[in-house]
């Protein structure tokens, strides 16, 4: 069973189709990274994923059994799909902590709270500005609150847009560490990027949108040899 | 004295009973006197002239016109010696009415006429007018008058003025009025045709003097014109029906063509820079008070030209207001784009300014407006459907407004940019257009066309310094249920609006329609925050 | 468009840290104080009046600010709410009377009805009346809030359709078929809890009342906006998007915070009416709901505080200067907006020093 | 904290105050008067003017000396058409002011909303305009004409033969205490005369109203069924009146058909309008500007001067009812007090029975001991071109006001 099915998705704004009838399959454990020109619809696949879109048609199965097009954001959450949005998008008014607190979501059980905000602390190794107010946080801290955020609620679907727009190749390595370490048999995660060598160090599988459809799916290399892609990459 | 005058004249009359009242002479002196009379007296004598119209001279009748018009007009001053009229009210000196020598007006009194003498000497004057007046338009007012008194004027006098007439159409509807005077004649042929001419000109009114018959014995014995009766009772209701169905329509269309007016230039303004303006109202108030400035220039300047200050107020009044919306915006507004929230108590707080200002420097009564005859009076159209030239003058205000943006939103290098903006600021701005320039103007634009409804108002509602505030919410009820910056959702919205108000108000009264329209505006927008228009847009 | 911009109020994180800071607890200290004041000191019946009015305005933008600084919905309709109070508090002020002098409201004798409305049944009991308030406000807020929040209806839209409301429901109002009065609305309450009203007694109590009750909202309301629950109020306000995305069903948040701040205007409502002596539609005036709202941004909204000072400010003003300087109001008031729009973000607040906005959070504006 | 708390609470008390204290400086040697009349909001445009009445009322009297040999000081207020405002400032200029008397109040709420404030401080609120009637308060003198004194003498001349010997009536009114009550008098009335209720009908529009196409219509159906002369009563206010009269002369229904008494219209509400189409229209009050007689003169002339003296925004060639009424209030009121030979309400309560003042309506206003209700004379007015009202009809004597309407 796959963790993630998108099947004949069609969004469309007035008369423009940001997808037009796309399907793919995430599988448990896999890093799928989403490439493509801007206008690809990337970003709007995370939408719809995420509830904030709703499609004309098609379905989102998580987990082969919740379609996910038919539930709030809120629920989708719930059901353990969690999106880092790409403009870094944490709560300026709360400090780090409480951001992580809010991440752990509305469920877990405030015992719990203390030791996981901790536990994702360190991993996005934020424990020294724990106390700062977010919206005083440098562009690259907030990037990582955010993915702490995500990760406090231990998501089955991981959503991310971007993670290393803007950031300096040393902060890139740091993030494409730190997916790495993200990586579980019962995750799995979504990513949407540019920066190919970024793409090629994290993920298991490539799948090329363009013009809402799939140019091509399957290993990174084979991409890079893909006539079409490369057209549409570079051509023209 | 006066008394002595009358109690001649009455004498006179009845001292001639041999003669039919219609060949009753018309005593210039008694008339005079008559009419300086008491309630009664001046009855008498505006009675005396209509039975006289039929075979009077026609300067008795000239003269016995212009006394008529005096009393009317309050230019008949009665003294000791005897009636003088005055070429204005409350003149110290006037004509006499018999010699024509001036005399002063000094302890002459002016009196006043009650209701019905008031409408005798209506009827009398709208005989003579008919039987002597120069022009035909005014024959024709004094023959629509006289249509208005059924029975109170002799058959004679209508038969008179038809053979009399030289305008053919004109005669034509003497006839016609002569046939329907003749509802209750003996003759059953007369009966029958004046049924006919009565339902020829349908009306309430007409319908109210045809059912009347319907209980006379005449309908009960004589077959014939029962039929007529019922076929003409028919006739008339139909077109009645139909009368009152044309005046909603007219309503409906006159009252959305404000509401259009009131809220296009917020509809621009929102749907560019989603600021709530609460001014809006304030500028419709401020483009009133610039027509009105134009008017008292034209009282000074040219006062020969007066009548056409309504058109040259447009410009002034649409500049004015553009004006002052772009110092707004360049002065508030510019600083807070980010905060629509914030724009809006700002706002709200430059309509107070405003208001208060226009109260303190004008004054908070309401202003004094001349009105040319094309926004004044209306025109019966059909049965009881009076056009009315004001809400006219709205309409097709209305539909120049429409026109004009939709002419600058895109044909004008500007409006190319406007829907530009406002359909991707951001992207927009990549494109390297100007859009804090653009906001700018547009919000003049915005302020413009409200000032642009002001010139529309000012022959429709009173003028002073609160009169915009009525219309904020009701304008943004159009806008927000068009959909934001969709002038096709503008003007349907505002049509919708208006129709459903002037529908339900009969049925439940003002207030019940204003509630439940905005009521349902608030549910649908449940349904469709979006509104009717809007396009779908990624958020 | 992010929360943030929605509001015009980028995130002030000072909010969290307040119980840190000393002016709600000098506030609530200042409403004890001039109670015991009211009560020992007997000054001027009138500056009682007047100061128990000021006490029913500030808890007014109290309800506001909750929402408007916390949450970063503007309500421009919370006149509808103040005025449910006061409706129902005169509708039980005149029932009581009516079973006490036994005398029938004027209004009901010229619509030439033969006694009170059916639904005036029992009003005359206090509790009852209470409840009925507070329910009544409640429940209005909670279905206007359930509609409008679940289909995402906010920001500006929010506001105009909250104003389009309290609008419906002035013309409602002034319809003497609504059997509150009308135009006229309601007024010549005899007495208050028996004691005959405008007397000394009466005039000091209502006024301790809603000075203690003043108290009490904002020590409520600090508590609230200092709980877990404030900050997620906080980041709802700021990005709800981001909110839901994290598995929080932002609806009922909203909803549960917004009928909160209706029952709270309504208490407002209850103190204000009888210390006026009248209610009438004129409440239900979309003007009033803005000033309500402009109190809030000049005070400095999302401050509890800053709602308070603003208030009683703004309408101590109003009473000296539309007696005083009559010409000179509605200047001062449109030019006080202005100035606090355009350069004291945060209202009067900023004058006092006491910044709420850090360095980097003042690019968002 | 205490202290702190303590200099927080007077200083907010020492703001609240300020304006007593200014003025008291020099309140010695003389009395105050308080206005109650708004300036601004929807009121204003008639309202507004009485303030200046009362000032020149008070000039005039200070010009012979002022009261008690206290020179009269007037302080005039913005209620801003805002009801509990009026209560509030009225409260503030009782207790605060400590002024000898209350001059205000146009619409009956805001009468209503002043009325406990007036009667929990004794003081004395003069109220220029008429009104429903049905309420007699010891602290309130109601200088203006109760319906049963004013209303019906109008509606008598225009079913008597007189007038238009009216059979059927179109009430239309703005939806508040002062139309309702005087429709249901009228109706109670007519019921009286053995009419029956198809002879009238009766709609109510909010305050404010402007858009009566739609009555008007209604009203030309009415007028155009059988049953006899019919008549529109109106009694809607403000700015109503005159943009239902240029509707009602823009379709074309001249007076001479259908007319208009219009029971709250005055001068004021011609202002805007080309009365040429509303010639014969009716109203009816206690004074017309039109009155005849050199008292009415002099006050036109001086109120005239008045305004080009003090720069007073309103139209120097137009003077209404109320303004008449306010300027003989202020009058009233000194000839009381000097008659008590104090301002103790009390006292001038005490000293109105038997009062009586000459004013420019040409009437002799007298009050009894019985009530607070003043006799006054009664016209009816016919609009002319000029934009004012001929005297058609006016009461041989000063009629004796009843407060309670024997009808409905």
């Amino acid at each position: 069973m796959s963790a993630l099915v998108v099947d004949g998705l069609t969004v469309a704004f007035g008369r423009f189709r940001a997808l037009d009838a796309l399907s793919l399959a995430v599988d448990p454990g896999e890093v799928r990274a989403v490439i493509g020109p801007n206008g690809a619809g990337k970003t709007t696949l995370l939408d719809v994923i995420s509830g904030i879109t709703k499609p004309v048609s098609g379905r989102v199965m998580l987990g082969d059994r919740l379609d996910l097009t038919r539930i709030s954001e809120a629920a989708i959450a719930r059901a353990g799909v969690r999106r880092k949005f790409q403009k870094p998008s944490v709560f300026p008014a709360l400090t780090v902590r409480e951001n992580l607190a809010i991440g752990c979501g509305p469920e877990l059980a405030p015992g719990l709270r203390a030791e996981r905000i901790a536990a994702v602390l360190g991993e996005v190794g934020l424990n020294p500005r724990a106390a700062v107010p977010a919206g005083a946080l440098a562009h690259g801290e907030k990037q990582w609150l955010e993915i702490g955020m995500v990760l406090a609620a231990e998501p089955r679907l991981l959503l991310l847009d971007e993670p290393v727009a803007g950031l300096s190749d040393a902060e890139t390595r740091r993030t494409a560490e730190l997916i790495g370490r993200l990586r579980r048999p019962d995750r799995a995660i979504l990513v949407i990027e540019h920066d190919m060598g970024f793409v090629e160090a994290i993920a298991d599988k490539v799948t090329v949108l363009h013009e809402g459809r799939t140019l091509y799916e399957g290993g990174m290399r084979g991409a890079r040899e893909d006539a079409r892609v490369i057209e549409v990459f570079l051509g023209r | 004295m006066n008394r002595v005058r009358a109690v001649l004249a009455a004498l006179a009359m009845l001292a001639l009973p041999a003669l039919p009242a219609a060949a009753a002479p018309l005593e210039r002196a008694a008339l005079a006197a008559d009419l300086c009379g008491d309630a009664a007296a001046q009855a008498r004598g505006a009675e005396g002239v209509v039975r006289a119209a039929a075979d009077a001279s026609a300067e008795d009748l000239r003269a016995a016109g212009h006394l008529l018009a005096a009393l009317a007009e309050r230019r008949l001053a009665c003294g000791s010696a005897g009636a003088l009229l005055l070429d204005r009210a409350g003149a110290p000196d006037g004509q006499d009415a018999l010699t024509g020598a001036t005399r002063p007006a000094a302890e002459a009194r002016a009196p006043v006429l009650g209701l019905r003498q008031r409408a005798l000497v209506e009827t009398a004057r709208a005989a003579v007018a008919l039987l002597t007046a120069e022009s035909v338009a005014a024959r024709a007012a004094g023959l629509t008058t006289l249509e208005r008194r059924a029975g109170a004027v002799p058959d004679a006098v209508l038969e008179r003025a038809r053979d009399a007439e030289s305008d053919p159409g004109l005669r034509a509807s003497i006839a016609g009025a002569a046939q329907a005077a003749a509802l209750s004649s003996a003759d059953p042929e007369k009966r029958r045709t004046a049924v006919a001419a009565v339902a020829a000109a349908p009306s309430g009114a007409s319908l109210a003097r045809l059912r009347a018959l319907r209980g006379e014995p005449a309908a009960a014995s004589d077959p014939a014109f029962a039929r007529a009766l019922d076929a003409g009772i028919a006739s008339v209701e139909r077109a009645v029906r139909i009368g009152d169905g044309l005046a909603i329509l007219y309503n409906a269309l006159s009252f959305a063509s404000i509401l259009f007016m009131a809220a296009v230039g917020l509809a621009i303004i929102f749907g560019l820079m989603g600021v709530i303006n609460l001014a809006q109202g304030e500028f419709i108030m401020l483009g009133a008070y610039a027509t009105w400035g134009v008017q008292e220039a034209f009282r000074h300047v040219a006062p020969g030209l007066l009548d056409l200050y309504l058109i040259a107020a447009i410009p002034v009044a649409f500049g004015a207001t553009a004006l002052v919306g772009i110092a707004v915006e360049a002065l508030v507004l510019r600083h807070l784009y980010r905060r629509p929230l914030m724009s809006l108590l700002a706002t709200w707080a430059v309509s107070l300014f405003l208001v208060n200002l226009v109260r303190v420097a004008v004054g908070t009564q309401n202003l004094q407006f001349a009105m040319p005859p094309y926004v004044s009076g209306g025109v019966p159209l059909y049965a009881d459907f009076v056009v009315t030239w004001n809400r006219l003058f709205a309409i097709l205000f209305a539909a120049a407004t429409l026109a004009l943006t939709l002419v600058v939103l895109r044909r004008t290098p500007l409006g190319l940019d406007i829907r530009a903006v406002t359909q991707n600021r951001d992207m927009a701005a990549c494109l390297g257009l100007p859009t804090r320039r653009i906001d700018r103007l547009a919000f003049g634009l915005g302020s413009g066309l409200a000032g642009l409804a002001g010139v529309a108002l000012c022959p429709i509602y009173s003028v002073n310094p609160g009169m915009g505030s009525g219309f904020v919410i009701d304008a943004f009820m159009v806008v927000v249920l068009g959909g934001v910056g969709s002038l096709a959702g503008t003007l349907v919205a505002a049509l919708g609006i208006g129709g459903a108000n002037v529908l339900i108000e009969p049925l439940s009264g003002a207030v019940a329609a204003k509630v439940i329209v905005l009521v349902g505006i608030i549910l649908f927008l449940q349904r469709r925050p979006e509104g009717l228009f809007a396009a779908r847009r990624r958020r | 468009m992010s929360g943030a911009v929605q509001t015009g109020l980028a995130a002030s994180a000072r909010v969290r840290r307040a119980p840190r800071d000393p002016l709600i607890a000098v506030l609530v200290g200042l409403c004890l104080a001039a109670a015991i004041g009211l009560v020992l000191g007997r000054p001027a019946p009138y500056l009682v009046n007047a100061v128990g009015q000021l006490a029913a305005f500030a808890i007014l933008a109290v309800s506001l600010d909750l929402i408007w600084g916390y949450l970063g919905i503007l309500s421009l309709g919370h006149g509808l709410f103040f005025a449910i109070g006061g409706y129902v508090c005169a509708m039980h002020l005149l029932a009581h009377g009516t079973v006490v002098t036994g005398t029938l409201p004027d209004f009901v004798q010229f619509m030439s009805w033969k006694g009170l409305p059916a639904y005036w049944a029992g009003l005359e009991h206090a509790p009852y009346a209470l409840l009925l308030a507070l329910g009544l406000a409640g429940l209005v807020a909670f279905l206007f809030g359930l509609v409008a929040f679940r289909s995402r209806v906010n920001g500006v839209y929010f506001s105009i359709i909250s104003q389009a409301l309290v609008y419906v429901a002035m013309l409602l109002m002034y319809r003497n078929d609504t059997g509150l009065g009308g135009n006229n609305g309601m007024t010549g309450f005899p007495l208050l809890f028996g004691w005959p009203m405008g007397s000394a007694g009466a005039v000091t109590g209502l006024a301790v009342a809603a000075l203690l009750a003043l108290a009490a909202v904002l020590a409520g309301t600090r508590l609230l906006v200092g709980s877990a629950l404030g900050r997620r109020m906080l980041a709802c306000r700021d990005d709800e998007t981001r909110l839901r995305t994290l598995g929080y069903a932002t609806t009922r948040l909203k909803l549960q915070v917004w009928c909160l701040s209706a029952m709270i205007a309504a208490l407002a409502g209850i103190l204000y009416v009888p210390q006026v002596g009248i209610i009438n539609p004129r409440v239900l005036a979309p003007d009033l709901s803005i000033e309500i709202a402009v109190w809030v941004a000049i005070g400095g909204m999302g401050r509890l505080g800053g709602a308070v000072i603003g208030a009683v400010l703004v309408n101590a003003l109003k009473f000296w200067l539309s007696a005083a300087m009559p010409e000179a109001w509605p200047f001062l008031l449109s030019g006080l907006v202005l100035l606090v729009v355009l350069v004291l973000p945060n209202g009067l607040l900023d004058l006092a020093g006491l910044r709420l906005r850090p360095t980097w959070a003042r690019g968002a504006r | 904290m205490g202290h702190l708390t303590r200099r927080g609470f007077v200083g907010s008390a020492a703001l609240l105050a300020a304006p007593a204290i200014v003025r008291s400086a020099f309140a010695a040697d003389t009395v105050k008067l308080g206005c109650l009349f708004s300036s601004s909001g929807t009121m204003a445009n008639i309202e507004g003017r009485l303030n200046h009445v009362v000032r020149m009322a008070a000039d005039e009297i200070n010009g012979r000396g002022g009261v008690n040999g206290r020179r009269i000081e007037v302080l005039t207020s913005d209620p801003a058409s805002d009801w509990p405002l009026y209560a509030q400032i009225g409260r503030q200029m009782l207790q605060q002011e400590r002024v000898a008397a209350l001059f205000g109040c146009w619409t009956s709420v805001s009468r209503k909303s002043v009325l406990p404030v007036v009667e929990q401080n004794d003081g004395l609120l003069f109220y220029p305009l008429h009104f429903e009637g049905d309420e007699n308060s010891k602290n309130v003198v109601y200088v203006n004409s109760p319906p049963a004194s004013s209303v019906l003498p109008a509606v008598d001349y225009l079913m008597g033969p007189d007038g238009v010997g009216a059979k059927r009536f179109f009430m239309i009114g703005s939806d508040y205490v002062w139309p309702r009550t005087i429709n249901k008098q009228l109706k109670g009335y007519w019921k009286s005369k053995g009419i029956p209720e198809s002879a009238w009908r009766e709609e109510y529009v909010p305050f404010g109203f402007s858009n009566f196409q739609t009555l008007v219509n209604q009203v030309r159906s009415f007028a155009s069924q059988p049953g006899g002369q019919p008549i529109v009563v109106l009694t809607v206010v403000g700015s109503s009146i005159p943009d239902f009269l240029r509707e009602f002369a823009n379709q074309g229904i001249a007076a001479t058909d259908v007319p208009i008494l219009g029971l709250d219209m005055v001068e004021a509400d011609l202002e805007g309008l080309d009365t040429g189409q509303l010639v014969g229209h009716l109203n009816c009050w206690a004074y017309l500007q039109a009155a005849k007689g050199e008292r009415n003169q002099r006050f036109l002339a001086d109120w005239a001067a008045y305004v080009k003296a003090k720069g007073v925004p309103f139209s120097a060639d137009t003077v209404i009812d109320p303004m008449v009424s306010a300027y003989d209030s202020v009058h009233l009121w000194a000839l009381a007090a000097a008659k008590a030979g104090s301002f103790a309400v009390p006292e001038v309560r005490k000293a109105f029975a038997g009062l009586s003042f000459a004013d420019p309506s040409g009437y002799t206003l007298t009050m009894t001991g019985e009530n607070n209700y003043v006799s006054r004379g009664v016209f009816i007015g016919s609009v002319n071109e000029r934009r004012g009202f001929d005297v058609l009809w006016q009461s041989p004597d000063a009629p004796k006001p009843v407060p309670f309407s024997p009808y409905g």
